[in-house]
């Protein structure tokens, strides 16, 4: 077995047989190579979550045509690292009258909740954490709890705000939820399954062509589900100051900056995995290392677009951002599921199933702009032109 | 599709257009039309189709177009319906097809269509016409549309339903319902413009004379049921049910054969007008001119020879060949008495719809008369050549009045019947088209020598008369044919020859082209139509065309008739009535000057007087049965029997009633029952007032309860089941 | 006692001890928690019983949407937040001795018969389950009748919950 | 290996504790927090007897799926009519909630 290969299964067979030469059971051997497994992954991605404070800087910095952090470090590196000391000196107060397990228990959820979802992306064809045959759902599972992690946070910190905040954020993921899960069942659909590897392992052809609107849906919802802008409504500074971590200090704020920061990076890759081919790209397969990089670019890539419209987009209200969902999104989600499975059953075992499909995607879309167009007219008919008294009977 | 199909489904675009034009269209009037029309054109398509895949069919006789359903259960049988396209059926669907839709074009023009809406039109009533101002600011009266132009469509076209059901049935029953949708729509039409009240009395009378005829009808449908179990024209016409009911003697006399035959004839009376039922035709001219085309050519009256065409096998079947059996007596007698009665009525008319009229009961009786003495080939040509010919001289005599109508505006003179032939006069140049057509259609109508297809289905039934030595029959028929083109000549020269007799005539004018288009058609069929049937021994120019309706509609039939040597005597003799009759009308009115009365008025003296009433007849049953009726309804069973005997017995049970229920109130009802119900209701007032707090509305203490009571149930049921 | 016993028996203790908070628990937000712990605590067992799918519908719909959903009523029914006065009924002890009678009479169930399974069947090669239930979900021969039953009813259930808790303009 | 009757031992458990609170609490929403043991409990019943008969019968785990579908119904349309009577009645005491008499 070479290194180069599958880096991971040669790791693990060395330190299966350096276990098994110290007289271990085998179980036993199994949960200590899990353990060590998690550990790895957790260790890279908070790694990876370090420097993520410091591309965000940076790319904020440049759109609002700042430098950004430059004195620590060059290019200001260490930055992230100057932080979190900050951080962590910072004094840790629980405000009187806070649900003090609760309160405390909310961060280290949201960071879980994160987490959690990189056991099931594949960073390579041989580098992942788990196949499960029900990956996409396991996306949403995910997602419930950071969605119970910020509900908790926002009624254990005592605080008005803390609670409004909360509110919106749950109200906020809880709608999102559903048209992401649609636009996500439309890879499932193409791919034939719900696992995350399978589903990478069935883009010959990226499935943003053959559904760019799924794509569309999938990326407006993520942004919402992260509740990044223009949804930030759950830490809008101008109403309620700032949301559900209003009451947190310190570290345990720093949790939720960091789960955020590496959601927003989760989700990029997310996207380039469902939609974008994932790790794949020439040689990947024989090199999985080699999709690793193909991997991190793309989520980079993805984390880059949200950071684009977050920073560039004004936040909407809060009706606007429910009925924009129930109005709009949800019903052209169900559409195009509808659409994308009913021709993909037709055109399944055909030369033009990928012709086929965009054309479908494209009369979608159409029609979607059509309605919207006409809707649109509608309404403004409405408010331009108020109603006159009739000075046409003058002239009979 | 299979041609089956198709015929399954030719009557459907009438009904449908009858249902959108109601439901739907009735608001816009060209919509409607379209609807009609479109739907006509469906109907006339398809069964041209039929009609061209039954022409290449051989033996279509033994292999007709046929297929049927399930349709009503019957104890362990099913009761089926279908269609059936046999020769006599596709030649019917031919000219069905071409007259209904030459009709519906006609309409288009006949209500106006494209005239402004009327001054003061209402609905239910002719229009009046509408003020138009020209650019010049002069006020021209010109004709209004009819204000309620769809509804007449949807009528057509129910109507049209009815004549398709009626003729691809392959069963009395849907035969029967065709025709009876039929006579709903002949109601419905006559009374069109039902604020007249002519047009009211006109179209109940129609209604209430032919459900005589039609009650008779469903007696021999039921008898032919019950005799047979089946009413399927195919099973009915094998041999061995129509020996079975030739050889089973029914009543008076008559086999059960003949007596169905009888029972059915008299619905044919009633729907085709024959005497004594004839009277209702005449006033059916009440409604709009394309009614009484659709009425008195294409449809309903044919319908009355068709069904007599159709069971011709079982009126036949006990008929040797020589002496006609009581049946067909009874129907030679009906129809050729009412050939010549209808004739001589038809010679003292003076409105040009109303000699058309009595002339059609007329040819009816010809085409009875034909049918009766077993001429079958000839009754069926003359029932085609004349759909053609009359329903051409009726749309040509609506074209007439439509341009006297105009004229009657024009001058505005309102006092001018349009419709009587007095009134008119050279309108062959006012109106070439409608004219010329007309000549046709009278000509073949009169039987013109060679060139017309009346002469050839007339003299055909002449011949046939002859050659079977049916001479009473063949005289009577002559006279009729003398006449026939007697009245013809006199309408044509009263109407087209000489000069115009009033102003309205003078400022007469040429009807639109939805009207003159359907005539020009109609008079290619009136001439052309004859030369199917010219009989093989006919002198120079028989064989020369073989008689193709001879042996095509003639297959029909288990054997085919044989064709009728020549004899010169028929042939003389309708050369002789034919022209005769109409250089004998030339002469006669010519030249009727403007207020001049009947020249035979004078002559004839009250005999004419007696035709000009109609022999009486309507009097004669006023007097005879609506008097009585009106007595019997009144005096009798409502005055006496509903008012006397019913009410009084009535009273009386009330009275005793009263008393009785009184005496039950207030010696068994307030004591007992109701102490006894009383008593009930407080206890179990007492009893819930009791127990009501155990319902405390928690449902928590419900839900305990009831599981206490499952656990102590249960255990209980455990130990008493498992461990005792 | 094997690791997946161990495992089990920590499930078990999760669930129970948590079920026990649920019923007991004065603060309902902590009692809404607790009811997630439990909820968690099923998922767990289910994973354990090859219905990994389950699994992740379980947490979807019960942590995701009605656990969320209670701890949402908690706090719009909110003067009951503060948690005054006793939160048992004063029939708590009748409830109890029912409770307990039919645990007691279950197991009594469950150690007098023997005929138990003491080991999973083996799940057949080539099977998977869930294909198979996705399969048998829309499947005529199957339950696509109940499956559609079921989605009426939430569709009935959602408007129903609109209409009643609506407020009305 | 764990053997079938301790799932379903487990079940029953939870089923009674679901029951308690059923009965006992006086809060509304607790009570229906206790159905939803009490669903839970009967689901563990399902997915352990397809688990422990014949896996190829799949009728285990569409109940449970049913099951799951008739609790968020169940949910949805309680806590609905918990906060309506909330809303009219200023109370989730079950006792308190004593219309349906007479």
């Amino acid at each position: 077995m070479n290194f180069w290969n599958d880096p991971i299964n040669f790791i693990t067979m060395w330190l299966r047989n350096q276990f098994g030469g110290w007289g271990m059971a085998d179980w036993l051997v199994n949960v200590l190579l899990a353990v060590m497994g998690i550990v790895v992954l957790i260790i890279c991605a908070m790694m990876l979550d370090i420097m993520l404070v410091w591309v965000e800087r940076k790319v904020v910095a440049r759109f609002q045509d700042r430098f950004g952090p430059n004195r620590v470090g060059p290019f200001g590196l260490i930055q992230p690292f100057a932080d979190i000391i900050k951080l962590l000196i910072k004094e840790d107060i629980t405000p009187i009258g806070a649900d003090r397990i609760i309160f405390n228990l909310a961060p280290i959820l949201a960071m879980t909740a994160v987490l959690l979802l990189w056991a099931i992306l594949p960073l390579g064809s041989v580098i992942y954490g788990v196949d499960l045959n029900v990956g996409v759902l396991y996306i949403i599972a995910t997602g419930a709890i950071g969605t119970l992690s910020i509900i908790m946070a926002g009624w254990a910190s005592n605080n008005k705000f803390a609670l409004i905040g909360a509110f919106r954020t749950v109200a906020q993921m809880v709608s999102y939820e559903i048209p992401m899960l649609v636009a996500m069942l439309i890879p499932t659909i193409l791919a034939g399954t719900m696992s995350v590897n399978g589903i990478v392992h069935a883009q010959n052809v990226w499935f943003v062509i053959l559904s760019p609107i799924g794509v569309l849906i999938f990326i407006i919802s993520a942004i919402a589900e992260l509740g990044r802008s223009p949804f930030d409504l759950n830490e809008a500074e101008s109403e309620i100051v700032a949301g559900f971590h209003i009451e947190y200090t310190g570290m345990k704020f720093g949790m939720f900056y960091a789960s955020e920061l590496l959601h927003t990076f989760t989700f990029g890759g997310f996207i380039a995995t469902l939609f974008f081919g994932g790790w794949r790209g020439p040689f990947a397969e024989t090199y999985p290392l080699l999709g690793l990089f193909y991997f991190f670019i793309k989520a980079m890539f993805f984390y880059w677009v949200i950071m684009w419209v977050k920073y560039s987009m004004p936040r909407i209200r809060i009706d606007h951002m429910l009925a924009f969902n129930w109005k709009f999104l949800t019903p052209l989600a169900f559409v195009l599921l509808i659409v994308t499975a009913v021709v993909d059953k037709v055109l399944a075992q055909t030369n033009y199933h990928a012709t086929g499909m965009l054309l479908a995607n494209i009369i979608v879309g159409w029609v979607t702009i059509e309605i919207l167009r006409i809707h649109a007219r509608g309404l403004r008919k409405k408010d331009d032109i108020p109603a006159q008294p009739s000075t046409q009977a003058a002239h009979h | 599709m299979t041609i089956e199909m198709l015929i399954w489904l030719i009557p459907l675009p009438p009904l449908l257009a009858f249902f959108l034009i109601i439901l739907f269209t009735n608001k816009n009037k060209a919509l409607s039309h379209w609807v009609a029309v479109g739907a006509a054109a469906l109907s006339w398509l398809g069964s041209m189709i039929v009609f061209m895949r039954a022409l290449k069919v051989e033996h279509l006789s033994q292999h007709p177009f046929h297929s049927s359903i399930n349709w009503l259960p019957t104890a362990d049988t099913w009761f089926k319906i279908g269609i059936l396209i046999d020769p006599v059926g596709a030649a019917t669907l031919f000219f069905v097809a071409w007259t209904i839709f030459m009709i519906f074009v006609y309409s288009v023009g006949y209500q106006n269509f494209g005239q402004p809406e009327g001054d003061h039109d209402i609905k239910g009533l002719p229009p009046h016409g509408a003020t138009v101002i020209d650019p010049n600011g002069h006020k021209h009266k010109v004709p209004s549309v009819e204000p309620m132009y769809s509804r007449f469509f949807a009528f057509l076209g129910l109507f049209a339903c009815g004549m398709y059901t009626l003729v691809v049935s392959d069963n009395l029953l849907t035969m029967f319902i065709g025709w009876e949708i039929m006579g709903l729509c002949s109601y419905l039409l006559i009374g069109f413009w039902y604020g007249k009240e002519s047009a009211r009395n006109a179209a109940i009378k129609a209604f209430m004379t032919t459900r005589i005829g039609d009650v008779f009808m469903l007696l021999g449908i039921a008898f032919l049921y019950t005799a047979t179990g089946t009413l399927s024209f195919r099973t009915i016409f094998s041999e061995e049910v129509l020996k079975a009911l030739a050889t089973t003697p029914a009543f008076f006399g008559l086999s059960t054969a003949g007596a169905i035959g009888l029972l059915l004839f008299i619905g044919t009376v009633g729907k085709s007008a024959q005497w004594p039922l004839h009277v209702w035709l005449p006033d059916a001219m009440e409604g709009p001119t394309p009614v009484s085309a659709m009425i008195h050519a294409a449809t309903m009256v044919s319908a009355g020879v068709y069904a007599v065409i159709r069971m011709f096998p079982l009126i036949t079947a006990d008929f040797s060949g020589h002496g006609l059996t009581p049946t067909m007596s009874i129907i030679a007698f009906i129809g050729a008495f009412t050939a010549l009665f209808a004739a001589t009525i038809a010679v003292a008319q003076n409105d040009i719809k109303r000699v058309l009229a009595y002339s059609t009961i007329s040819q009816l009786g010809y085409m009875i008369a034909a049918l009766g003495i077993g001429a079958y080939v000839a009754g069926a040509f003359h029932l085609v050549t004349h759909a053609f010919f009359k329903a051409l001289l009726f749309l040509g005599s609506g074209s007439v009045i439509h341009g006297m109508e105009h004229g009657v505006l024009h001058t505005g003179d309102h006092n001018i019947d349009p419709q009587d032939m007095f009134n008119m006069g050279g309108l062959r140049r006012k109106m070439p088209i409608t004219f010329w057509t007309f000549l046709i259609g009278g000509f073949a109508l009169s039987g013109f020598p060679i060139l017309t297809a009346g002469f050839w289905s007339k003299d055909e039934i002449l011949a046939d008369a002859f050659g079977h030595g049916h001479l009473v029959v063949f005289i009577v028929l002559a006279l009729a044919a003398l006449l026939t083109a007697f009245y013809t000549m006199r309408q044509i020269s009263l109407t087209f020859l000489g000069e115009p007799r009033s102003k309205a005539a003078e400022h007469a004018q040429e009807t639109p082209w939805t009207m003159t288009v359907p005539l020009i058609i109609l008079a290619v069929f009136a001439i052309s139509y004859g030369w199917v049937g010219i009989p093989e021994h006919f002198p120079i120019i028989g064989g020369l065309i073989p008689n193709w309706f001879h042996e095509f509609v003639g297959s029909t039939l288990a054997e085919i008739p044989e064709g009728v040597g020549f004899n010169i005597v028929p042939l003389i003799t309708s050369l002789c009535v034919a022209l005769g009759g109409l250089f004998l009308g030339w002469l006669v009115y010519h030249n009727v000057k403007t207020g001049a009365i009947d020249p035979f008025k004078k002559p004839l003296g009250p005999i004419h007087t007696l035709l000009k009433k109609k022999y009486y007849f309507d009097e004669i049953y006023d007097f005879l049965f609506v008097k009585p009726a009106y007595w019997i309804a009144e005096t009798l069973v409502s005055k006496w029997m509903d008012n006397g005997v019913i009410d009084g017995i009535l009273h009386g049970i009330a009275w005793a009633g009263s008393h009785l229920g009184t005496l039950l109130r207030n010696y068994i009802d307030a004591p007992v029952v109701n102490g006894f119900g009383d008593l009930v209701g407080e206890g179990t007032k007492k009893i819930g007032a009791s127990i009501r707090p155990i319902q405390s509305g928690r449902i928590q203490n419900y839900m305990l309860t009831s599981l206490v009571v499952l656990i102590v149930v249960g255990g209980l049921l455990y130990y008493l089941l498992v461990l005792a | 006692m094997d690791f997946m016993q161990i495992i089990f028996l920590l499930c078990a203790a999760l669930i129970l001890g948590a079920a026990l908070m649920v019923v007991t628990t004065r603060n309902m937000i902590h009692a809404a928690l607790w009811l997630i712990a439990t909820l968690f605590g099923v998922a767990v067992l289910y994973v354990l019983l090859n219905a990994g799918f389950l699994a992740v519908v379980q947490v979807v719909i019960y942590i995701g949407a009605i656990a969320i959903l209670f701890i949402f009523a908690v706090m719009l029914t909110r003067r009951e937040m503060r948690d005054q006065g006793p939160q048992l009924n004063k029939g708590w002890w009748m409830a109890g001795l029912i409770s307990l009678l039919s645990f007691s009479g279950l197991f009594m169930l469950f150690t007098n018969w023997s005929g138990f399974r003491r080991t999973m069947v083996e799940i057949p090669a080539g099977l998977d389950t869930l294909k198979e239930l996705g399969l048998a979900l829309v499947s005529p021969n199957a339950f696509v009748v109940p499956f559609e039953v079921a989605s009426v009813l939430l569709l009935a259930a959602l408007i129903g919950a609109v209409y009643v808790s609506f407020r009305g303009k | 290996m764990v053997p079938l009757s301790w799932y379903l031992t487990l079940s029953a458990a939870l089923f009674s504790i679901g029951l308690f609170g059923v009965l006992a609490r006086r809060n509304a929403v607790a009570i229906l927090l206790g159905i939803e043991l009490m669903l839970n409990a009967v689901n563990i019943n399902l997915v352990a007897f397809w688990r422990y008969g014949d896996p190829a019968m799949i009728t285990g785990q569409v109940f449970a799926i049913i099951v799951f579908a008739v609790a968020a119904a169940e949910v949805a349309v309680g806590l609905a009519l918990i906060i309506s009577v909330y809303r009219n009645r200023n109370t989730v005491i079950a006792n308190d909630i004593d219309m349906l008499k007479w």
